[in-house]
């Protein structure tokens, strides 16, 4: 501690020694993961970490990446978005039905991201100027969507789109599958935007007092309606890229992400000791989850029994990192 | 409140040796002591900073010390928390801390183990009778059904005092408990506390407000930089001793010499309405300090927000530098050169969670930023200039307003909003929570701001200030102006009966 | 390797519905029966997630396996592997793949859905005395597609009967796992509203029939009847109740299952492969008189 | 104070003077249900409203009434609980499995409820005392617990329990079904608890603002910890009940319940000004969500359409009452 200057005349602005405390975050989460690589290669040495499959499950994670960046966007400002999910089903669908139709790629594609940011945009609206709790806004939406995902499917699965759009989903790219790459490109946009620009600064105050961030002159409605609009947009890109990956649109193929995607934001928390939705946190909550899943498919774990693990490792990780949060 | 203060003289009723107690490598504590009898009331004071807070909270069981003891009625005692702490009769209000705004008045004040039960059903009419109680020893006439986060600010504290005061505590601290409280309630709390004093309650009392140390308490103990200078009887020292030993050296005039130019119109407002206000005009010139002043709930508060954006106005126009605002909301408002330092500095000025610096930042994201991005350099650059101008104790611009003592967190709204460099400077209680010290350095960047041309108005509940400070003072009584004084010529009684609604 | 080589022959099985319980007991039963043969077998399997068995099935091929088997394919939502399979020449064995010839398998056994229909549809039409003029629910659940075809084509075969299709059109359930009471909802419902409009049910699976028998007894009716599909325990009791369960069509899995292996065999121990790529087997009614004589599915 | 109006939703209040304004609750979400009875009564006069129908209706909410209280209680300390719905199927399939495997049949309902209210008990203590997120943790637990179900159940449907069990879910009492009976019983419990005791009252203050509650002496850790017991074992009383209604358990049939729940809980909390989760304003929750089921199947609404029409009107309900609030 600075010595006894603080005193009015003398400035006693202590120096920053330790820059590195500064950082402020905690390793348990990411320590959880390393367990889980470390242990599944020992496990199956030469079959875990073999570039094949280290490919494998970066392409498996590749849409819950989306959807999950999506979900740190909305959860940065405080909330939750429920609809994810569903409105990545939606969009998917919707892209596939006009391209079966006959519509162009590229024309079906912008109307499947269409459909999903206006699915953001009315959340934005309920939430942002409507002030409905996310909750209850997102969760009619979620059923909305929902059924309205069951319409344009007509409940079954539709396939049959042009040979072109699989590039999407089945391409690749310097050996990397395209999905991975839209991940990670997706990842990175939202990491810059979050980190470096105004509009991420803008969406941090928010989450972090509204009220504060409003008397600073933030306008705070159009704050968070722009969050949950981005957090459509990337929804309706990660379903299309699910479309495309499986060449088929049924009429729930994404609706499973939004609790996966939640519980990546969530893990991700834990890793900043602000407790902040944060890509970087997303990603290491993301790879926990595929790492577990790929690594009990791999052990030949039953699926029943991989459930139960899976919620298991999920509370084990968060109180590793709950406890080193304790000793600082 | 028993016959255990008859066994006063035996052992103090609280003491403290040497506590040490560290946080991430900042030493809030080094050293700190305290030795409080029952039967008195006993001031603790210091610096922002200093460590008064974390010291109660050792005191309390919310944190343990690295180092030390704490003894209770001569028995060492160990806390594991607040609870533990209550059952030995030791009973904080915290700073700052004050209702749970979704559950009653009444259950506010008789809150959790002390609600009356029976068979696990609780005894809404006696309860109902406690919580009157100990308002009425208030002197508040608060309805006990209502919604606690309905009440207006210095009802919430009042209600949050009325709970510390109702739980038979043998020692009761209370940190700061007038910092958002005008003078009314001032006086009603001080008789309160004497009786409790006179009934062998021994009491903490940390405060900023030394007149009120002197004219309420028995001893005090000056703490700096986390260890206790000295312990004193009140009657044998003086406001000026206190606060050399506060500061570590002499202190100069509190208030500085007022502006001697008056320039050009700077802000000028016209028929303003909106929420408890109606129909108020005024100008401030460049080089002006402006005061309000009132009773609580007089619509003072009311009226900053009307003019900073934050509230819609329903009528009237205001103009800066002779260029009419137009629009709604805040960025509205700081765009036309106004700015607020609001009185809530935990709901309304500080993101707790956040970096100095990001706090900072968000009101100045303009001057931080170029196409849409954001500068670290600057961010930084700005923060630290802040923190050095209102010297914040802190251990850097990255550090966590949560982290930073009260009084600090007040400074670090001041430099949000100084930062702006804006035209209009609206300060609502700018020095609640302020330590003497920095009190007057915040006096004379006022009056620098003002030489420079800015036009400001000071909100203040603290009268002494409110006329040493101001040029002139504006008094409001439900909702409109209700009279205006030359703070040269100004003294308490004026003020007063302006704001009770008598015209002078 | 096909073709007789001296190395193990390895298989990757796979499936999206181990979730359920014929799903998973052929797979098991699968894996068993190959292990049996000196195969190595690995089985992938989820929860209706194709892209994970898309990617998992990828990995498989990219490491070398000699053939894969499919256990209840959405044959719409394995396009990926099925290239994969095809640019690595494996061969891919199905059961149950869907309801016609596709030539991305080497082999699809499964049952006949019109089959099912048909011997279903004329149950109901015998217990009612005729067709004609009742009113018939149909439900079904879409997203599956066998339930989907033979839920179309019993409602095609009741209105060419001239029956009214109640409610219109056929009544989607949501979601199977909670079918039952979703099932037992809407036929109450549509009891209260309809007290004289309903003659028969047409479920295209069981737990939804066990779900419109129970409405109907609750209903206090007795002239209202029932058909599942599945032959599952629970919808055996109450077809030895004699109440409204009419009857259910048992679906001879493990005869499908032999006959799939015995192809693979033939693969294995020669690298020849089946002269056709789609076979039908045919199911089995069981109604009171035989289903004594029926262990359930489940 | 005004006319004893104490229905159900108003909170509770001591009798001092406080008058009617105080009371605090808006209508809007009792008057959607209100427009929503009027509704289907006009479009089905004599049937929608029969005593058939209602009875008919009650007993479809039932168990969603039962398993929303559980969660009102959670949702009153602030917190959340995403394993109810897992946790009931659970609770009611090991009951089931228990008496297929002959223990007695009230042995096994008091195992079953023993497993829910453990499962509640470890959501309690990785949300009280390891102070993790309630969202992650009981997303965990619901993770792990719907895997135990899926292996109690071995993947399939469990049948076959004795005849007695049935009375619970099948039975009736005075005309009215055994499952609304308990569905009753348990609202007024839940309701008795929250408003008249002590630990009641404790619950609103925690999840008004547990620091200050902390602060002042109420032992937060065991009050929050106490509710998500409670509502373990009301999940439990919930999944048992529906196993008896069914006659039998398969690995997911209360999964549901969750989202229908949370959705129940949130619509009743926009009936008090304060924001807060009430038992009255649960139970106007699920009867919107019990009417609009109902009346849409009695119209004959195509269940894909239905889903749609839910989540609007469960945004409509909302929004009025939002209204409502900003008026006052
Ligand atoms: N949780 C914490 N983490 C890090 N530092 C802390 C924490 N709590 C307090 N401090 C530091 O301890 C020192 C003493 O703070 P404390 O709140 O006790 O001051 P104070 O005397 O009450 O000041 P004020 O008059 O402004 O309320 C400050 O430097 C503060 O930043
Ligand atoms: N009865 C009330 N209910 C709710 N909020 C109130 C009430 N009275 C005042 N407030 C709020 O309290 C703050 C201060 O109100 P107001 O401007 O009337 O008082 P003031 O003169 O600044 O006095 P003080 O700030 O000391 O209470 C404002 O933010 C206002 O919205
Ligand atoms: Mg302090
Ligand atoms: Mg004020």
């Amino acid at each position: 501690m600075a010595p006894e200057t603080s005193t009015l005349s003398t400035a006693a602005l202590p120096r920053e020694r330790a820059p590195m405390t500064q950082l402020l975050w905690q390793g348990g989460t990411i320590i959880a993961l390393l367990l889980l690589i470390a242990f599944f290669t020992i496990m199956r040495p030469g079959v875990f970490l073999s570039v094949g499959n280290v490919t494998n499950i970066l392409s498996q994670v590749a849409i819950l990446t989306i959807i999950a960046a999506a979900q740190t966007v909305v959860m940065v400002v405080g909330d939750f978005d429920l609809s994810v999910g569903t409105n990545a089903t939606l969009s998917g669908a919707a892209a596939a039905a006009l391209m079966i139709g006959g519509t162009p790629v590229p024309a079906a594609i912008l109307a499947g991201l269409a459909v999903g940011t206006l699915v953001g945009a009315i959340n934005g609206i309920l939430v942002a100027y409507l002030k409905l709790s996310a909750f209850v806004a997102t969760l009619a939406t979620m059923t909305t969507v929902g059924g309205l995902a069951f319409i344009v499917t007509d409940g079954t699965t539709l396939y049959g789109m042009p040979e072109e759009f699989a590039w999407l989903g089945q391409g690749s790219m310097l050996g990397l599958p395209m999905p991975v790459v839209f991940a990670m490109l997706v990842a990175l946009l939202i990491w810059v935007v979050l980190r470096f620009t105004t509009i991420g600064r803008r969406w941090y105050a928010v989450g972090g007092n509204a009220e504060v961030a409003r008397l600073s002159g933030v306008s705070v409605r159009a704050t968070r309606f722009l969050a949950f609009t981005v957090a459509g947009f990337f929804s309706a890109a990660g379903g299309i890229i699910l479309v495309s990956r499986l060449s088929s649109a049924s009429s729930s193929s994404a609706n499973n992400y939004m609790m996966l995607a939640v519980a990546a934001v969530f893990l991700g928390m834990t890793i900043l000791r602000s407790g902040q939705a944060n890509i970087g946190g997303t990603l290491v909550g993301v790879g926990i989850i595929g790492v577990l899943n790929n690594g009990l498919n791999i052990l030949g774990v039953n699926t029943y029994v991989q459930q139960v693990l899976t919620g298991v490792i999920i509370i084990a990780a968060v109180i590793l990192s709950a406890l080193k949060k304790r000793d600082a | 409140m028993t016959a255990t203060q008859t066994r006063a003289s035996a052992a103090p009723a609280l003491e403290a040796h040497d506590i040490v107690k560290r946080f991430d490598g900042v030493h809030a504590l080094e050293g700190a002591r305290l030795s409080v009898r029952a039967g008195e009331i006993h001031a603790l004071l210091g610096e922002n900073g200093a460590g008064k807070s974390t010291l109660i909270k050792v005191l309390t069981g919310i944190h343990q010390p690295d180092q030390g003891d704490v003894r209770c009625f001569g028995e060492p005692v160990d806390f594991s928390g607040v609870r533990a702490a209550n059952r030995a009769g030791v009973v904080a209000l915290y700073q700052e801390l004050s209702i749970i705004p979704t559950i009653s008045v009444a259950e506010n004040i008789v809150l959790g183990d002390r609600a009356p039960s029976r068979a696990g059903f609780v005894r809404w009419a006696e309860l109902n009778r406690r919580a009157r109680l100990q308002l009425d020893r208030l002197n508040q006439r608060i309805p006990l059904g209502k919604l606690a986060g309905h009440l207006s600010p210095v009802q919430q504290t009042m209600v949050a005092v009325a709970r510390a005061l109702g739980s038979d505590a043998r020692v009761l601290i209370l940190d700061e408990p007038t910092a958002s409280l005008t003078d009314t309630e001032i006086r009603d709390l001080f008789v309160v506390l004497r009786g409790l004093r006179d009934e062998g309650v021994a009491i903490v009392y940390v405060s900023h407000r030394l007149e009120e140390v002197f004219e309420l308490c028995d001893r005090l103990t000056v703490m700096r930089n986390g260890r206790t200078i000295t312990t004193r009887d009140v009657a044998e020292t003086t406001i000026d001793e206190v606060i050399s030993t506060m500061v570590g050296r002499e202190q100069s005039e509190l208030y500085p010499a007022r502006g001697t130019t008056r320039g050009e119109p700077v802000l000028r407002v016209e028929g303003l309405a909106g929420r408890r206000v109606a129909d108020v005009s005024f100008t401030v010139h460049a080089g002006e300090v402006l005061g309000i002043g009132g009773l609580a709930g007089s619509g003072r508060s009311e009226l900053l927000r009307l003019l900073s954006g934050a509230q819609r106005r329903t009528a009237g126009a205001i103009e800066v530098d002779g260029a009419a605002l137009r629009g709604a909301g805040v960025g509205r408002a700081l765009e036309a050169g106004i700015a607020l330092v609001p009185e809530e500095r935990r709901s309304q000025g500080v993101i707790l969670s956040a970096a100095i610096q990001d706090n900072i930042a968000i009101a100045n994201l303009g001057d931080v930023s170029r196409a849409g991005f954001v500068s670290q350099r600057r961010i930084g650059a700005l923060a630290r200039r802040g923190l050095e101008e209102l010297r914040v104790k802190a251990r850097g611009p990255r550090q966590p307003v949560g982290q930073l003592s009260g009084g600090n967190q007040q400074k670090v709204v001041l430099a949000k909003m100084l930062a702006r460099a804006p035209r209009v400077l609206l300060m609502d209680e700018p020095t609640r929570g302020i330590d003497v010290g920095t009190k007057a350095e915040i006096y004379r960047l006022i009056r620098r701001l003002a030489a420079a041309g800015t036009a400001i108005v000071v909100i203040s509940s603290e009268l002494p200030e409110l006329i040493g400070l101001t040029d002139r003072i504006l008094v409001m009584h439900e909702g409109r102006l209700n009279g205006e004084v030359e703070a040269a010529s100004a003294d308490d009684e004026l003020i007063l009966a302006h704001a009770y609604g008598r015209s002078a | 390797s096909p073709g007789g080589g001296d190395d193990t022959f390895t298989v990757a099985a796979f499936t999206a519905g181990y979730g359920t319980p014929v799903g998973k007991s052929i797979l098991d039963q699968f894996v068993q029966e190959g292990r049996d043969r000196g195969w190595d077998v690995t089985l992938y399997t989820s929860d209706f997630d194709y892209d994970k068995i898309n990617s998992d099935l990828q990995t498989a091929i990219s490491q070398g396996v000699d053939a894969i088997f499919a256990g209840y394919p959405d044959p719409r939502q394995i396009g990926p592997l099925v290239s994969a399979a095809k640019a690595a020449d494996i061969p891919i064995f199905s059961i149950d793949g869907g309801v016609e010839p596709n030539d991305d398998f080497v082999l699809d056994v499964t049952t006949k859905q019109q089959q099912i229909a048909e011997l279903t549809v004329e149950a109901l039409g015998e217990a009612m005395g005729g067709l004609e003029g009742k009113d018939v629910m149909v439900i079904g659940h879409d997203p599956h597609v066998g339930i989907m075809t033979r839920s179309g084509m019993a409602e095609d075969l009741l209105r060419d009967a001239g029956a009214n299709i109640a409610g219109g059109s056929i009544r989607q359930v949501l979601a199977p796992a909670t079918s039952q009471e979703e099932t037992l909802k809407f036929v109450t419902d549509y009891l209260q509203a309809n007290p004289d409009g309903l003659d028969g049910v047409w479920t295209g699976w069981d737990h939804a029939a066990v779900g419109a028998v129970q409405a109907i007894r609750e209903a206090g009716r007795d002239d209202i009847y029932v058909t599942g599909v599945d032959a599952i325990g629970l919808a055996l009791d109450e077809i030895k109740k004699d109440g409204p369960f009419l009857a259910t069509v048992i679906q001879p899995w493990p005869d499908v299952l032999a006959e799939l292996l015995s192809h693979m065999e033939a693969y294995a121990a020669s690298g020849e492969l089946p002269s056709t790529n789609f076979i039908e087997t045919d199911v089995e009614l069981v109604t009171i008189d035989n289903v004594d004589q029926v262990e359930p599915t489940d």
